[in-house]
Formats: structure tokens, C-alpha cells, sequence
């Protein structure tokens, strides 16, 4: 690979290293090829959850996530994730005291009980925004590291919600990542890996699980996911992909509890953005430990071309 | 001593813009801090260093001079001819021992209330924490 | 305050129960509050709809969150706060990217959600993770199974998180025992047993 | 600038309004009197409820007399509304009217310190004693009076230009209407019917176009611009820019000795050009070629040349024969008139609503805004007056109005303001939908549905019971089939309480409006202010609402803020009348506020030359030494000059060196210390 090694601090988040490892796997080894260096951030932990430690008590979500700031500010690195949840807490927390000095102040207080003092000396980027930033990356360069391009696919993409919303609180090195209602930066990854993207009704709706709903009223965030469902079968995705690992538990064991629960049978495979390029980049599903999966991926890969 | 002052602080304004969106915020009845005296001129291409000058040598504890948005002049180019010698009164007065920041000059439009009160209120905060004028204790 | 009816059958008094909307019953500080904690501005709202269309939660459910946020200007602290439906919010920000007031409803819920907590109404679901994350760092901890496949793709068992390095929990700890969170969530755990 | 009253000491009079309770509620009225009985060269004080009233006016009169007074100030209001006032008063009195001082103590006092009435007090008191030094100082000037061109010049020529002109004209004054379209009419020429009457719009407006083409007094000149803008009301240079039409009308034909040739709108060159271009009269939805007019009813009937798209092929030229009217190689022509006052009417255009990208506006075919559907239903447009929508052709019956959008919008994507007509407009749309479509159904989705004006709110009724839906929501999302493209409307119905999701055939989003591309340059030209959102700043919003900080140039219609047809044409007819008085009256006075040089000072170096934006002063002899002249009639009184002279030999009148000076110590030296 030509052109520099642009390196950050990456933040793996629960459910990605926990759940999902091949997304974990996926994201260094594809990124690598792409001159991305992601170097592992030691002792960080939950994002936290921002919809269920951000109901509790927004001061407690900030500090936690300060905390995560403040490890990768010790390195001197800015930090990389691959997920939407944790792109709301990192981010946005790190965005928030960067602008509030009181809330800065007050997380601080606390901070220097275990000898921290957040800063604000980096910035948090996603993984997915970063490949489509020319100055780093860019869909071309995603392109030129296919090796088995994925012909013959029709994906889905989801965006999520964390990424990208609000919008008026967000700030992209790209403009364009920052639209909301019809983005299409995603689509054009995705077509860099050879795949074909589908647009279908609806696209930027939640996934259902969100704001603690998965987990306070598990048959009304299935409920939404199967509204998804519904609109990405009727133009006839053969798999979807997102850039957020809950999204992905969601869509995909959301697929076997809404077989239990409401008796309605989906075969819809789910890969994180991360883990396609991966099987582009020439990866094994193995490699990619695509067994762990609750909906099997195998119809996906026996259509790849 | 220090408890009881109160900044001194003198504003030049033009009558088409700054002094316009002045009587705006009146009207709009937005509020802001009573630390400041204006005189009105018709442009602010008619401030006379001389004014800036006379004004700190008098013990002005701050000084605002404030007109129309560049290309807004209803003279054309006054505010830019303005605004080159406020310029120059800046490093002037750092010359002098005085702060610069004791004294701006901002643009503020016909339609800009809320922002003449933004700007009074940010001068006479800036103003506060400088304390009182170098030349003031001179004088004393 | 509502009229209490007294009626001699508890039933017909809460069938026929006071309906009114008096000033009375509004809590002074909950608008200040909800604005404070969401850091956003709730009293500028004109009751459009928007944030209710662009909804994922409405059209399954009775959640309105354009109703919260008139709960909010009212100062209806005990309507909002008991009704369940304040956790359906999936906090997809639809309705904050679309608020034509510059509004943050789902701010609103979430300030919302805190003062719930205060009270101690929270869903059991939200306190499991504070106790997941007290004793892991991790909302959602590794297990074995997945400890093999990590193994299998080239990974170390436990990732670069507290999970490796355990070190870094009592630092967490203290973090959520400053504000007491853990306790409270035992508490109200073993509270709802 | 030097006379014999400088030399008597000053004897000023101080009078103080309550204005109600505007001042005397948060500053100590009493205190301040007394306080300004204390201050060097006050005679006199006193204090009134309203001091521009009769009464207060008549103290001002008779003290002068009585006390013998050489200069007033009144503390009241902002002199940008009674300056004029207590002048006058101070005329009355026997005094120049120029030895009058104002202190601001409402609008920059009372009002914006209410709860600081000590520091309040504090400000007043300071203002009064600056207004008094610089009193102590005035001298007695003499306004300077102008003759007034008799001309006017109407700057747009939609309904509001076309009206503002014929009112004019039909005053008795020659009038230029520059219109930078090829025809005039303006954007209600491209609607089909008007509310709440429902005339069509064609019908009553040709008549006043074609009015407007044979009116004596009236040159019309479209596909014209402003190019720049000189001088003072009575006597505006203006250069204005024929932009090349590359057709001759009969006139110029004539001048070029074309006998019986020119432009007689036959239309057969336009049957033979070959370049097809969308047609923007239409909103693009039908063609026209590079040699075109709008539509058969414009005024004047001549074509234009697009030379952007034209290939200059010269079949046209050709075609045309011996008319002789076309010339492809026609250049702009730079003209320049005289006006006295100069009435600005340059409309608006819609907010480019596909910015709100979650109503999928030029993403999704069925979604149009208002002004394509006003084409789409008219008989004159594109269709012929068949609604049809744009994916497939087919009859719409179930049509959406999405209104407000992008009006009353914070989020700094759309427009903070209401829009103002989008609702009349919008219910005229169902009516036209609910008549044109045996079978239609119209939902409008809607926040508050605004009828003020005068038979609005029975429109609203007449509507409501022809069967049209409304459904109080702001529409939040609209989702398209993507194999049919019907449209799904998703927003609350805020009454039930409960979310909807409407299929529709078509939806039309009444856009919000916007200040035109232009508008922001023409205000520059002629020294206009802009509002906060853009459109141009009136005097006052509610006593001076024609006129602008110019003197002499006025505003009407859209251009001043949002406004249905009736209110255009009402401003229009006042901006006219304010427009024609200096005309008819035949002189105006000006501010004496002129530079002037003072000669013993002056040592020629010229330096204040270049200062000047007008030109006033030039260097010139004077009893063997080079000074500084100053050309009056050119000088404005910005004071540029005097701001700079390095030997202070400039003197503004009334806002001299010594006056603000004398303001400035009074400030910093003079108060209680």
C-alpha cells in the first residue's frame, strides 16, 4: 500500500469484541490494508451505553465516557470506532466538554478521583466515515484493495441512527456523510466492494433496539425491526449492512425472536460493514467467525459470484 | 474604591446601522448592561483618532466605535476607511500602556438589536475584567 | 389539584375522577429541570407534530413524545414520569434532526428519564448493565463461547478492554460510586425481587 | 460656521418626557430634572408625559421666548423618530432649528435598563449633560434646498412595480419601469387564479400591463438592469443596462432606418431555432428555444435572444426576413437617466425547498412545490390546464399541501418567518383540485391555518365545505413507492393524538419565500438596509413603512417582507404617493450636515480627496494658497474627511470637532465626581 500509515486508537466497544469478534478481526486487518493503523486502547470500556446509561443519568454517561477519552488522549491518538452507539457516547461526550466548560469542570471533579483530567486534545472519528474521507481513504482506495469483489449481491444498507443524527449537532470532515434523510456515501462503499446497493422504503429508520427499548420492551423493538425487514425483503436485499454491532445483534438475532414471538420466519443475513470488506479484502467467512451468526450467512455467500 | 467602580465607557456609533440596531434592541426591549454612554455620528468614517484619544486621556475605562457591515455603508466606504484607522488607534494605544482590548470596533446592522445588546454586554464584561483604565489612576 | 369526588363507591370516584387541568397541578421546577438535564428548549415548541410523525415508537404503541414535551412546558411531572411509555424512546433522534423549533425532543425524554431515576422508576433492564459494567466495564461482558472464537480468528481470549486488563475497573468503580450509581441500582433491584 | 451668537454664553433648556410610564417607569424623572437644572449652561428645565405632544411642544415654544433660550434638549426618544419633532417646535420658537440637541433616554435607556432604574438614572443624567455641552455649541444653519428631478424611476415590474408606475405615471410624472425579465407581470402573471375571489390572476392583471405599455408617461424598459446608482433624492443619476436582446424592437428598428421592420412577435423565428432550452416562466416544465418569449400574453411583445444557449446558426435571421428585427451580434448598451425618486419592487423567489431533504423535493417525481402546481392547473401552462403529475401522466385525485414549509423554521435550513400567503394560496389549491377533478380529495397539512385578511376566513369556510381534509401536522417525512411512486405522508394529526400515513397521488409543498438572488445587490445600489432575514429594511416598520434609510427611495411589495397581492398593490400605491411628493412639491431640503473647509488651517496636502466616496472635494486656489473646496451639492455629510484631516481643517457642520469633543468631556469630566 502507498501514501502514509494514518494511525488511531481504537475502541472496540462490547458487543463488537463480545459478540460479533469477527468484526473486531475484520476491521484490523482491513484497515491495514487500507493504511489504517488501529492500535488497541488499552482498559477502555463500555462506550456506556448511551441509551441505557444516558436514561440513568447523563452526568454518570459523560464521565464514564470521558474516561475512554481520556486513555486515548494519554496516547495521543485520536480514536477510531465501529460503532454507532459508541460513535454517540465517545463523540459526543468528547464534543460536548470540548464546548461546555462547566460540564468539562464538573466531569473533571470527578475525573481527578482516579488521577484523570480530560483535555480535549483528540478527535473521534467511525471507521466507516474515515474510508469514505478522501484525505485518508476514499471509496476508490476501498475499491483498489477488492480482491474477490462481491458480484452478484444485492445489500441493504442500514445507517443507523447514532452515526448520523442529529444532524445539526454533528460535524463530518465530509459533508456529505452528514445527510440524514437520503445519505448515500454508504451505498457508494458498498458498490466499491462490488456489491449492488438497494434503496428500500424507509431507509433511515431505527432498528428498534435503541434508547434501552431492546431490553424494556423486547416485542415493540422487534416490532420496528420487522417494519425494516419487511421494507428491505420487498426490493430484494440478499443481505444487510450496517456500521453498528447492536444494530447487527438486532437485526440478527432480532430475526429468530421475531420468529419466536410473532411466528414470522427471516433469512436475511447481517454483516457489519467491516466484516463485507473483509470477504472482499479476501477473508474467509471462518475468518470472519460468520458461524457466530444467528441467521446463517451461507445463502449470501453461495450468491457471490 | 474597587467595589464601587462602575466602567466608563464611551460609544461612537453610526446613525444608519449601529445606531439603529441600538434603538432595535430598545424596542425589542432586549436588556442589557447600562455601562455605556453613546454619541451618534452620521458614518463612522467621522471618528477622529482625536476622539479615541481625548476619550482615554479623559479616563475612559473602554471605548466602542461601531457602524454599518462592510459593503452596508450608507456612504459607500466609510466604515472601511473607519475601520483602517481603528486599526492603527489599536496598536497605538498598546503603545500607551493601555489594553487594546479596551477598545473595539464592531459592525452591528439596522437589524441586528440582539446584537448591539451582545456586543454592549461583552464590552462592558471585558471592560470589568480589565478593571479601571492605567490612565484613570494616573489621573488620581 | 384535582377535586377528590369522596364518593361512597370508590369506584364511580375514580371513573368519574376530576379531569381538570389546573395550575396547581403543575410542578414549578420540572420544565427548568427537563431544560437543564436535556440541554435544550422545550418551551419553544408549537406542538407541530413533527417529532410524533417522524416517530419509529408512535405507530406501535400510545407513546407521543409531542406530549412529553407539553407535559414538559405544562410542568406535568407525574404524568410524564410514571407513564411507562417514557421508555419506549428508541433515541433515534428523528424527531431532533427534524424539529423545525430547534427542539431536542429526545433530549427531552432523556432529562426525562433521568428525573424518573431520581425517583427510582426505571425499568429493571437499565439497572442490569450499570451492575455489568460495575463488575466488568463491559454493558455486554465476554463468555466462553465467544472467548474460543476469538482464539480461533488469531485474537487474544479477552480483548484490549478491562476485559484484559482488570486493572482499570476499580477506576470505573469509583466513577459510578461518586454518583451511587451502583447502590441505588442494587437497591432498587432487590427492591422489585 | 463662525458667526456673532458663538460669542454669547449659552442659555440651553432641558426638557424631559415621561413618555407614559416608557421612561418614568424605570427612570427617576424627578431626579433627573433636578439634576439637569445644576449642569453648566442650563437655564431651564422641565418635564412632561409626552413631550411631542401639543402641549409639550408648546412649552418648548414659549420658554425660547421667555427664558431667552440659544439651544433645547429634549431627553425623550430616539432621535430616528422625533428629531423632526422638537425641530420644528424648536423653529417655532424664533430658534434655528439646527440648536437642537436630543438625548436618547428611551430606546437606549428606559427600555433596555428596566430593571436598573439607578443605573438607569445614571445613564439618563449622562446623556442629558452631553446633549447639553454639545447644545452649548450649535450654531444656526441652513438647510439646503434642492430641486427635484420631475421623474421616478420603478425598479421591478410585477403587480406591485406595475402599480407603484401607473400610480406615478397617472400623477402626472414621468416614470421609468426597468423590469430585468423580458416581460413584465412579475410572478403573478404565472399564477392561475387569485384568492379569496378566485379571478383569474391573467385576467386582471393583463389589462394593467397593457396599461402599463401605452401609458404616456410611462418607459418601459425590460430586460433591464440597474448598473449604478449616484447621487441624492431629487437628483438620482442612475445608469442602467440594456442587456442585449438581440431583437429590434419597431423603434429601434426605425433609428437604424429599418422602415415598417423590428419585432412585431409573429413568432416565426422561434418556429425555426433549433436549440431547446426549460422554459423558467413554466418552472422548466415546458420548452422554449433560444429565441423565445415567455408566454403570448407578455408585454412588450418582443422576442428575446438567449445569446447563453443561442448557437448563432441564423436561421432565425433568416426567417425573420425583411423585418430585419433580429442581430445576433447586438450588444448590452449602458443608458443613463435622471430620477427624483426611485420606488424598488423586486419580489422574491421560493426557498429552495429541496434543502429540506426530508420532503424528497427533486428526488421524488410527484413531490412539486406551488408555484409548478399554479402552472400545472393553469389553462395558459404547460399542460393546458390538464393536472397531471410528473412521474407517469396520470389524473392525481388525491393530493397533498404540505403547508409551511420551510417557513417557521429554526433549524437555519429553512426560513425563522410565516411565509404569509402559502395558506390562502394553499386552500385556493384544493378548491382549484376539488373543481378540475370530479372525485379528488385534497388533505392540507397544516400548523395554523393563517386568514386574516379581509374575506380570508370565509374562504377558509367555503373550503372547509367543499370537502377538503385538514389535517393539523407538520408534515415529517415523506416516503416514495418506488415501483408506483405514490408518495406517503407521515406526520401526527395533532388533534387525535395520533400518526399518520396517507397515500397519496401528488403532494405540493407550499415553499417558503425568499428575498431574489438580485435583491441583495440592488439594495447595495441604492444604499438600502436589509432586515435580519434578508428582505429590505423599511423607515419604519409601522409610521414610515414605504420609505428606506435613503431619502428618497421607497419599497413595495415582496421585497419589504412576505405579502399577498392586496398588500403588495396597497404598498405599491404608497410607495407612489410617498414617492411623487418631493416631486410634486418640486425642491427638497437636505440636512446641512456638508464639510466645509476651514481655510486658515488647511495646508492643501489633499490627503481628504481620495476619502471621499462622491467626489466633493477637490484642491483649488485661494488667495495664492492651495485649500481644500468642497462641492456641496455633491457632499453627503458622512464626515469621512473630517474624521481624517490630519490638521484638523475640516469642520461638520453640526457634528463638529469641538461639539463631540465638548460631548466626550462632558461624559469623562463633567459628571458628579
Amino acid at each position: 500500500m502507498s501514501g502514509k500509515t494514518h494511525q488511531y486508537a481504537f475502541f472496540l466497544g462490547c458487543i463488537a469484541p463480545n459478540r460479533y469478534p469477527g468484526i473486531e478481526s475484520a476491521a484490523i486487518k482491513t484497515s491495514k490494508n487500507l493504511g489504517i493503523d488501529l492500535v488497541p486502547l488499552k482498559g477502555a470500556s463500555c462506550c456506556p451505553a448511551p441509551g441505557a446509561f444516558g436514561s440513568i443519568d447523563l452526568k454518570v454517561w459523560m464521565t464514564m465516557a470521558a474516561r475512554n477519552l481520556v486513555l486515548a488522549e494519554q496516547m495521543n491518538m485520536d480514536i477510531a470506532l465501529i460503532c454507532n452507539g459508541c460513535y454517540k457516547s465517545i463523540w459526543e461526550v468528547n464534543h460536548k466538554l470540548k464546548h461546555h466548560d462547566e460540564l468539562r469542570d464538573d466531569v473533571n471533579e470527578v475525573l481527578k478521583e482516579i488521577d484523570m483530567e480530560f483535555k480535549g486534545t483528540i478527535d473521534v472519528r467511525h471507521l466507516a466515515e474515515i474510508y469514505y474521507d478522501q484525505a485518508i481513504c476514499g471509496p476508490a482506495k476501498v475499491a483498489d484493495s477488492v480482491t474477490t469483489p462481491l458480484k452478484g449481491v444485492k445489500v441493504a444498507i442500514h445507517y443507523g441512527c447514532h452515526l448520523l443524527k442529529p444532524r445539526k449537532d454533528r460535524e463530518f470532515a465530509v459533508p456529505e456523510v452528514g445527510e440524514t434523510e437520503n445519505p448515500m456515501w454508504m451505498e457508494e462503499l458498498v458498490a466499491a466492494l462490488g456489491a449492488e446497493p438497494v434503496q428500500y422504503r424507509n431507509k433511515m429508520q431505527c432498528c428498534g433496539a435503541g434508547g434501552g427499548v431492546r431490553g424494556y420492551d423486547i416485542a415493540h423493538a422487534l416490532d420496528i425491526t420487522n417494519e425494516k425487514l419487511i421494507n428491505m425483503n420487498e426490493v430484494g436485499a440478499d443481505a444487510i449492512t450496517e456500521v453498528c454491532p447492536f444494530c447487527q445483534l438486532q437485526f440478527d438475532r432480532g430475526q429468530i425472536e421475531i420468529k419466536e414471538k410473532f411466528g414470522v420466519e427471516w433469512t436475511m443475513p447481517v454483516l457489519h460493514f467491516s466484516e463485507l470488506l473483509g470477504l472482499a479484502q479476501g477473508m474467509s467467512p471462518q475468518d470472519l467467525a460468520l458461524d457466530l451468526h444467528g441467521i446463517s450467512c451461507e445463502p449470501f455467500l453461495n450468491k457471490l459470484q | 474604591m474597587t467595589d464601587e467602580w462602575e466602567p466608563q465607557i464611551l460609544g461612537i456609533i453610526c446613525n444608519w446601522c449601529s445606531y439603529a440596531g441600538a434603538d432595535l434592541a430598545g424596542s425589542a426591549r432586549t436588556q442589557y448592561p447600562p455601562d455605556i454612554r453613546t454619541i451618534r455620528v452620521m458614518c463612522t468614517g467621522r471618528v477622529d483618532t482625536l476622539f479615541i484619544m481625548k476619550a482615554f486621556a479623559n479616563g475612559a475605562d473602554g471605548m466602542l466605535v461601531s457602524g454599518c457591515h462592510f459593503g452596508d455603508c450608507h456612504y459607500l466606504e466609510g466604515n472601511y476607511k473607519a475601520a483602517k484607522r481603528m486599526f492603527l488607534m489599536k496598536s497605538v494605544l498598546k503603545n500607551m500602556g493601555i489594553e487594546d482590548k479596551r477598545f473595539r470596533m464592531t459592525f452591528v446592522s439596522a437589524s441586528e438589536g440582539a446584537k448591539w445588546a451582545k456586543v454592549v454586554e461583552d464590552v462592558v464584561r471585558t471592560v470589568t475584567e480589565l478593571g479601571p483604565s492605567p490612565l484613570k489612576e494616573l489621573q488620581q | 389539584m384535582a377535586k377528590a369526588k369522596g364518593y361512597s363507591d370508590e369506584n364511580l370516584s375514580v371513573r368519574l375522577a376530576d379531569r381538570y387541568y389546573r395550575t396547581d397541578d403543575a410542578s414549578p421546577d420540572f420544565l427548568k429541570n427537563v431544560e437543564k438535564i436535556g440541554m435544550t428548549i422545550p418551551h419553544m415548541c408549537y406542538q407541530c407534530g413533527t417529532c410524533t410523525g417522524s416517530c419509529p415508537s408512535a405507530p406501535r404503541s400510545s407513546y407521543r413524545i409531542r406530549k412529553f414535551v407539553r407535559r414538559a412546558v405544562l410542568g406535568l411531572e407525574n404524568d410524564s414520569l410514571t407513564d411507562p411509555d417514557l421508555w419506549l424512546c428508541t433515541t433515534c433522534y428523528s424527531c431532533t434532526d427534524r424539529c423545525p423549533r430547534d427542539i431536542a425532543p429526545t433530549d427531552v425524554i432523556m432529562a426525562m428519564r433521568n428525573l424518573a431515576f431520581k425517583r427510582e422508576i426505571v425499568p429493571r433492564n437499565f439497572l442490569n448493565t450499570v451492575q455489568f459494567i460495575y463488575k466488568t466495564g463491559h454493558g455486554v461482558p465476554n463468555n466462553d463461547v465467544n472467548r474460543a472464537a476469538r482464539v480461533r480468528l488469531g485474537l487474544e481470549a479477552e480483548p484490549e478492554t478491562t476485559a484484559k486488563y482488570p486493572d482499570f475497573i476499580p477506576g470505573i468503580q469509583k466513577i459510578l460510586d461518586h454518583y451511587g450509581l451502583k447502590d441505588k441500582a442494587d437497591e432498587i433491584l432487590a427492591e422489585g425481587q | 460656521m463662525v458667526d456673532e451668537t458663538k460669542s454669547q454664553k449659552p442659555r440651553v433648556g432641558v426638557y424631559i418626557c415621561h413618555c407614559g410610564t416608557n421612561i418614568a417607569g424605570s427612570i427617576d424623572i424627578q431626579a433627573l430634572q433636578e439634576y439637569a437644572k445644576t449642569i453648566p449652561n442650563v437655564v431651564h428645565a422641565d418635564d412632561y408625559q409626552y413631550m411631542c405632544s401639543t402641549p409639550g411642544q408648546k412649552k418648548i415654544e414659549d420658554d425660547i421666548k421667555e427664558h431667552d433660550l440659544t439651544g433645547i434638549v429634549v431627553a425623550a426618544c430616539s432621535p430616528r423618530l422625533h428629531e423632526p419633532t422638537f425641530r420644528t417646535a424648536t423653529k417655532e420658537g424664533g430658534l434655528n432649528q439646527f440648536r437642537f440637541e436630543m438625548a436618547n433616554i428611551r430606546e437606549q435607556n428606559s427600555w433596555v435598563h428596566m430593571h436598573d432604574r439607578e443605573g438607569a438614572t445614571d445613564k439618563a443624567k449622562d446623556a442629558i449633560r452631553m446633549a447639553v455641552a454639545k447644545a452649548s455649541l450649535l450654531e444656526d444653519l441652513v438647510p439646503k434646498s434642492v430641486p427635484v428631478e420631475h421623474t421616478a424611476m420603478v425598479v421591478g415590474a410585477g403587480v406591485g412595480g406595475i402599480q407603484a408606475a401607473l400610480d406615478l405615471a397617472s400623477s402626472g410624472i414621468k416614470t421609468y419601469l426597468i423590469e430585468k425579465s423580458p416581460t413584465i407581470g412579475g410572478r403573478m402573471s404565472q399564477l392561475d387564479k387569485t384568492f379569496p375571489t378566485l379571478d383569474c390572476s391573467q385576467c386582471i392583471l393583463t389589462p394593467k400591463m397593457v396599461d402599463v405599455g401605452r401609458h404616456p408617461n410611462i418607459e418601459l424598459m425590460t430586460y433591464t438592469e440597474v448598473e449604478s446608482v449616484e447621487g441624492y433624492i431629487g437628483n438620482f443619476d442612475i445608469t442602467l443596462r440594456k442587456k442585449a436582446r438581440g431583437v429590434l424592437t419597431p423603434t429601434e428598428a426605425e433609428a437604424r432606418g429599418i422602415v415598417g421592420g423590428g419585432c412585431n412577435g409573429c413568432g416565426d423565428c422561434e418556429a425555426v431555432c433549433p436549440v431547446i432550452k426549460p422554459n423558467p416562466f413554466e418552472m422548466g416544465m415546458a420548452p422554449r428555444k433560444a429565441i423565445y418569449i415567455y408566454h403570448p400574453q407578455v408585454v412588450p411583445l418582443i422576442y428575446t435572444v438567449d445569446f447563453d444557449s443561442c448557437v448563432k446558426c441564423g436561421l432565425c435571421v433568416d426567417e425573420c426576413g425583411d423585418k430585419k428585427a433580429i442581430d445576433l451580434e447586438q450588444e448590452d448598451e449602458f443608458v443613463t437617466i435622471k430620477v427624483g425618486t426611485a420606488v424598488l419592487a423586486v419580489g422574491y423567489e421560493l426557498f429552495p425547498v429541496e434543502k429540506k431533504t426530508e420532503w424528497g423535493y427533486k428526488r421524488y417525481d410527484n413531490v412539486i412545490t406551488s408555484l409548478e402546481f399554479e402552472r400545472l392547473i393553469c389553462a395558459s401552462g404547460p399542460t393546458g390546464g390538464k393536472l397531471i403529475r410528473p412521474s407517469d401522466g396520470e389524473t392525481p385525485k388525491k393530493i397533498g399541501f404540505v403547508l409551511c414549509a420551510g417557513s417557521r423554521d429554526n433549524t437555519g435550513i429553512g426560513k425563522p418567518y410565516c411565509s404569509r400567503f402559502c395558506c390562502m394560496y394553499s386552500l385556493k389549491h384544493a378548491h382549484q383540485l376539488h373543481e378540475k377533478i370530479p372525485g379528488s380529495q385534497s388533505y392540507l397539512f397544516y400548523m395554523d391555518i393563517r386568514s386574516f385578511g379581509k374575506m380570508y376566513e370565509e374562504f377558509y369556510y367555503r373550503i372547509q365545505d367543499e370537502g377538503a381534509k385538514f389535517i393539523r401536522g407538520r408534515v415529517a417525512k415523506i416516503e416514495e413507492d418506488p415501483i408506483n411512486k405514490n408518495l406517503y405522508v407521515m406526520t401526527e394529526d395533532t388533534l387525535l393524538g395520533q400518526p399518520v400515513n396517507i397515500e397519496l397521488d401528488m403532494v405540493v409543498l407550499a415553499s417558503a419565500v425568499q428575498p431574489t438572488e438580485e435583491t441583495d445587490h440592488v439594495r447595495h445600489l441604492f444604499g438600502v438596509s436589509q432586515s435580519q432575514d434578508g428582505w429590505l429594511l423599511e423607515a419604519h416598520p409601522k409610521l414610515n413603512p414605504c420609505g428606506t434609510t435613503t431619502a428618497g427611495v421607497f419599497l413595495a411589495g415582496v421585497c419589504q417582507g412576505p405579502k399577498d397581492i392586496p398588500d403588495t398593490v396597497a404598498q405599491a400605491e404608497g410607495a407612489a404617493s410617498a414617492a411623487s411628493i418631493p416631486i410634486h412639491v418640486g425642491e427638497v431640503e437636505l440636512e446641512p450636515y456638508f464639510a466645509m473647509c476651514i481655510e486658515e488651517k488647511c495646508a492643501g496636502c489633499g490627503m481628504c480627496i481620495d476619502l471621499c466616496p462622491y467626489a466633493a472635494l477637490a484642491l483649488g486656489e485661494k488667495d495664492g494658497r492651495t485649500v481644500m473646496q468642497v462641492t456641496e451639492a455633491k457632499c453627503k455629510g458622512c464626515g469621512t474627511c473630517g474624521g481624517f484631516c490630519p490638521g484638523g481643517a475640516i469642520w461638520m457642520q453640526h457634528f463638529a470637532t469641538p461639539q463631540i469633543v465638548a460631548q466626550i468631556d462632558a461624559f469623562l469630566l463633567g459628571g458628579e465626581q
